[in-house]
């Protein structure tokens, strides 16, 4: 198939996607999960983007969506800082509530 | 002005209301529980191919909102839990009930934005849409537990942007190859090529974390049983049902055709799995609602037990399938709601505390008795009425395993459910007191009898549950209005 | 000409990557955040011959919001107490360059 | 406008082009190559900036138009302002955490 | 030419990303996170997507980074130096050959998949009758008009989950002072803030503005917005309200509030939800627009900065 000029961005994307899935199933803090995250969004917002390229341009219905995206990923991962700093600032009000130790995810 | 709308825009309009009333943010509830009752009432009596695209624009671009069966009975099901649960919250978020008011004052936004999220994932059929319901409904589901254990919230919050990540990555796949993000037109056009079978295993994937089913549930009973009653009520009934709802719509309507026996086998096996590992963990916990909450995991193990029944012979197990999930929304929400209450009134957080809690709360114990009643599938409740269909239908089928885990499963969820109670009736010297406003166990009372009453109404359900099925007329609710 | 404002983009990025060395050595953090800083420099730059090469406007509203911005991580980065507290007497102070 | 007006325009848009990429690589290279924190702040601020400044003028010449020229030297202004205020806080931030954060580390590194 | 610099930009995209995730010292994570938003603006632009580029720009730079700095700094002052507990081999090489395999067949299938545009022409025919140009705006708020009043209450919900963390503990605790204590530093950055606020004021109007009809838009501007306000606190100019303030819960919710009550109108009057009567469609996404861009500057900076965390005793010694 021949590779046109998006898909050097979405196959970047898709590798992107997938560095994050790793680092976040390899690394334990939060904060660098929250970073695994915010890596695996830009990289399904990059595939969207390329598979919407056109000589006239990027589609705007894939924009649209990418923009919708962005804010959203900006919300989380500013929620996800805050409840790290606070979960390390104050600890956890109430001690584990459960009898079984932590099992896997 | 139709339901369809403002069963979404009311409870946004709420949450802005109990944001700009602060304090005085919590009397909302009287006025929004009727109001939402009555919209989701008026839906469930709208014609049956009531659908129409947001804003007046056509598809693809455009946004279709549906009410059909499945987006009827559920929106019914949350709103009651809700308004309930919301009755209840009145209570346990009031200023004198102690408590820092930064916590009482995030409630009732984050339960008003769950309401909304639950509602628009219900209603409409565009996947992008269902990725921003996805968001709002457990970004609520993250900020209400974080009310109780902050680290359980984080663990919460971490799978849950991974599983929408998945989920959202699906969903670009979809648009890439088809034009289209929206169901119906899927189902139309949909055919089992590489993108479509890869875009449909992710977004499962990410689904399977938002539904907590085994092995991806490991956050579930942590962030359920730490956070306070009316929220664990919430997020064991509501937030876990909306990413089923968006699997059954991906696996029986947009992908019908490419939904592969072996693929459904393996989600049914994992069903069952959850259903045997959830009901052994409940049995272990010496803490009631870690029990509770390890009884979630379990029931979210039957709807999965129910997929490939309804892949099989749609029309038999499907309404059996969406009951069990309506049921299993009322009843865990009444057994969440009263053990919060039972709790409260106990000296500790154990089972083995709640000695003689009978005698000092009755009704609170009745309405927990009520509840299990349903969870187990006893006769004449609900769960049993939805266990009933399964299992007819499995035994139609000669599915004998599936038929095994679901009378194994009740059994099993016989004997932890039990315990509680016989505990709390045993004893005379319970060191328990009296609850200080008994009114607040009319709540669990309500929605434990709404899951019982659910029984009695199978068939009604059935019927209602069965409007625009997609197997029941092929796409008839193709045509937009 | 617009094949010269295509190469021009390439070999900024290219000294892009080069400042990344130094966030990749530098010992302080503060050479992070300088190389981190060039990035953002190059970027306006590079936004600028990229829109001249594709004759697209647009992209220097793009390059004026990156300019405008440049600052605000530098001054979260200095905001740290240690970092720029004044008495300098502070030996173990929990230095970011871990 | 006579075609060979265009062309030494063109000719000149080239050299400025060039010149302003030059100073790019001279920064990079200043920013790996200098011993201590502050001559690195001082590669930053200036050579990015007049590099900046030569690519934006190539760019507002070969572009043609007045509007967009005045739009790029916007972008320069700012970046200069900007840029002025990072060389600003870091400077202030170098030497206290270099190392153990004393001014005496500061001299000792850069050799006096 | 162009095809060279799009495969040397995703090298080097690919490249800050790998590093930020598996650098050791956090700050470099950090520092190479922020690099990376910067090439993915680029690689917006080499797209042709503006719009994106613009929002991909001005949140990663004015918003996330800061968040992620501020968050970093904080954590070290409490001691938990983001130190890495290295994972079992185990379960890394297991992790390792999973997302291996998946990131192989994603590319692979994305690869079938040929680039093109799907709705542009869609899109096209619709736009004159709202009076826009802009196609992303016009889908942003006319055609998915529903996602993105979804997405701002998500905006409001995070942020209300975020300030609902503050122990009542705080309310005595003098929040983390989010001026910077240098005295030099923070008149420089009071000095900037007087250049830069009125600036990025303009250019918000102006990108809120322009954005009906070439790139720009609501959410653009209100991240610069943003960036500003939050160079502005940093300097100690402007002090953010408190959620429970009543200034910044009207900031915070006029966007949504004019958005739901348009829509509403519009299915009073007749029509359905979120849909423009006839000849006002412009007016009315113009005035939405510009609500959102107030309530979107004042949420992201309410979330860039944090909700009030509790000073560990240690650094409020400093911090007086």
């Amino acid at each position: 198939m021949l590779v046109e000029g998006g898909h050097v961005f979405a196959v970047t994307g898709a590798v992107l996607a997938g560095l994050g899935f790793y680092s976040f199933l390899v690394k334990r803090h939060p904060i660098r999960q929250l970073l695994a995250a915010n890596v695996v969004g830009a990289g399904v917002f990059l595939m969207l983007g390329g598979l919407g390229r056109s000589p006239g341009g990027a589609d705007p219905f894939a924009q649209a969506l990418v923009i919708t995206g962005i804010v959203i990923a900006v919300a989380l991962s500013a929620l996800g800082a805050a409840m790290v700093v606070r979960l390390a600032a104050c600890g956890d009000k109430d001690e584990a509530p459960l009898g079984e130790k932590r099992e896997g995810p | 002005m139709s339901p369809l709308d403002l069963l979404v825009a009311t409870p946004l309009g709420f949450m802005l209301a109990a944001l700009a009333f602060g304090g005085q943010g919590r009397w909302l509830i009287l006025v929004a529980s009727p109001l939402m009752m009555s919209l989701a009432v008026w839906l469930v009596f709208l014609p049956p191919d009531a659908a129409h695209v947001v804003g007046g624009w056509d598809l693809p671009l455009g946004i279709l909102l549906r009410g059909d069966g499945v987006a009827r009975v559920f929106v019914l099901g949350a709103a009651l839990c809700a308004a309930l649960v919301g009755l209840q919250a009145l209570y346990e978020f009031s200023p004198q009930s102690g408590g820092p008011s930064a916590r009482n004052r995030g409630f009732w936004p984050l339960f008003y934005l769950m309401w909304a999220g639950a509602n628009a994932g219900f209603l409409t059929t565009d996947l992008f849409n269902l990725y921003v319901a996805l968001e709002m409904v457990s970004l609520a589901g993250v900020g209400l537990s974080a009310l109780g254990s902050l680290q359980a919230a984080l663990r919460y919050f971490l799978f849950a942007l991974m599983g929408s990540l998945a989920y959202l990555l699906g969903v670009a796949l979809l648009f890439a190859n088809y034009g289209t993000v929206d169901i119906t037109l899927l189902a139309r056009t949909a055919e089992a090529d590489a993108a479509t079978l890869m875009a449909l295993a992710v977004m499962t994937g990410g689904l399977l974390v938002k539904s907590a089913l085994f092995p991806l549930h490991g956050w579930l009973p942590p962030a359920h049983a730490a956070a306070p009653a009316p929220a664990s009520a919430l997020l064991s009934a509501i937030v876990v049902k909306l990413g089923f709802v968006i699997l059954m719509r991906l696996w029986f309507e947009a992908f019908a055709t490419l939904a592969a026996p072996i693929a459904v086998g393996l989600l049914g096996a994992l069903g069952a799995a959850a259903v045997i590992y959830g009901s052994i963990q409940a049995m272990r916990q010496r803490q009631l609602k870690a029990l509770v909450a390890y009884s979630t995991v379990a029931q979210v193990g039957y709807l999965f037990v129910a997929f490939p029944l309804v892949a099989a012979a749609p029309s038999a197990a499907w309404s059996g399938m969406t009951l069990h999930a309506v049921a299993h929304m009322l009843a865990k929400a009444a057994m969440f709601l009263a053990a919060g209450l039972m709790l409260k009134a106990a000296p500790g957080r154990d089972i083995a505390d709640l000695v003689g809690l009978a005698r000092v709360m009755p009704v609170t114990v009745t309405a927990f008795a009520l509840a299990a009643i349903s969870l187990m599938g006893l006769p004449p409740s609900g769960g049993f009425a939805a266990k009933f269909m399964l299992l007819d239908a499995a035994l139609d089928q000669g599915a004998y395993i599936y038929a095994a885990v679901l009378l194994g499963g009740g059994l099993m969820a016989a004997v932890y459910l039990f315990r509680p109670i016989a505990v709390a009736f045993s004893g005379a010297h319970g060191r328990a007191v009296a609850l200080k406003a008994p009114l607040a166990a009319v709540a669990p009372l309500a929605l434990a009898m709404c899951a019982i009453a659910l029984g009695f109404f199978g068939v009604a359900f059935a019927e209602l549950a069965a409007i625009g099925a997609p197997w029941a007329q092929g796409d008839a609710i193709g045509g937009v209005p | 000409m617009s094949e010269a404002f295509m190469l021009a983009a390439m070999l900024v990025l290219v000294s892009m990557a080069a400042a990344l060395l130094r966030a990749w050595r530098g010992p302080t953090s503060v050479d992070r955040i300088m190389a981190v800083q060039l990035v953002g420099t190059g970027m306006v730059g590079v936004a600028v011959a990229l829109g001249a090469a594709r004759n697209e406007a647009g992209m220097l509203d793009a390059a004026l919001v990156a300019t405008l911005l440049a600052a605000v991580a530098v001054s979260a980065f200095v905001r740290r107490p240690e970092g720029a507290a004044t008495s300098h007497s502070k030996p173990n102070s929990p230095s970011l360059d871990r | 406008m006579g075609p060979e007006f265009l062309a030494v325009l063109q000719i000149l848009s080239l050299a400025l082009l060039a010149a302003g990429v030059l100073f790019y690589v001279a920064g990079s290279v200043g920013l790996l190559r200098f011993p201590d924190a502050p001559s690195r702040l001082h590669a930053l601020t200036k050579a990015d900036n007049v590099g900046l400044g030569l690519v934006s003028l190539a760019a507002a010449i070969y572009w043609g138009e007045p509007a967009i020229a005045a739009k790029i030297a916007l972008v320069w202004l700012f970046a200069i302002i900007s840029s002025g205020m990072t060389a600003q806080l870091l400077a202030r931030a170098a030497p206290v955490a270099d190392g153990s954060g004393s001014p005496a580390e500061y001299e000792r590194e850069s050799g006096t | 030419m162009s095809a060279a610099f799009d495969i040397l930009l995703c090298l080097m995209i690919l490249a800050t990303a790998g590093i930020a995730l598996f650098v050791r010292g956090a700050f470099a994570a950090i520092a190479f996170f922020i690099a990376f938003g910067n090439l993915l603006g680029l690689a917006w632009l080499a797209l042709g997507a503006v719009n994106v580029a613009l929002a991909e720009i001005a949140v990663g730079a004015g918003v996330t980074g800061v968040a992620l700095i501020l968050a970093c700094s904080r954590l070290f002052e409490l001691g938990d130096n983001l130190a890495d507990v290295r994972t079992p081999l185990a379960s890394r090489l297991g992790s390792a050959a999973l997302c291996l395999g998946f990131t192989v067949m994603l590319a692979g299938v994305v690869l079938t998949i040929p680039p093109g545009d799907r709705l542009s022409k869609v899109v096209a025919p619709l736009l004159p009758g709202l009076g826009i140009e802009n196609p992303v705006t016009g889908v942003l708020l006319a055609f998915r008009g529903y996602d993105t009043l979804l997405e701002t209450f998500v905006l409001l919900g995070a942020l209300v989950a975020a300030w609902s963390l503050t122990p009542d503990a705080s309310r005595r605790l003098p929040p983390t002072t989010m001026v910077m204590t240098d005295p030099t530093s923070r008149i420089v950055a009071e000095a900037f803030t007087r250049l830069l606020a009125p600036a990025a004021l303009i250019i918000a109007a102006y990108l809120v503005w322009v954005g009906s009809d070439l790139p720009g838009g609501a959410f653009q501007a209100g991240a610069v917005l943003a960036g500003a306000l939050v160079v502005a606190t940093l300097g100690g100019v402007v002090v953010l309200p408190r959620l429970d303030s009543l200034a910044a819960r009207i900031a915070l919710m006029v966007g949504p509030l004019t958005f739901l009550a348009i829509g509403l109108a519009g299915a009073a009057l007749g029509g359905r939800f979120l849909a423009y009567p006839d000849g006002l469609e412009k007016t009315l996404i113009v005035t939405i627009e510009y609500a959102l861009a107030i309530s979107i500057a004042a949420g992201l900076a309410l979330l860039a900065i944090g909700p009030p965390q509790p000073m560990p005793n240690n650094a409020r010694a400093d911090a007086r």
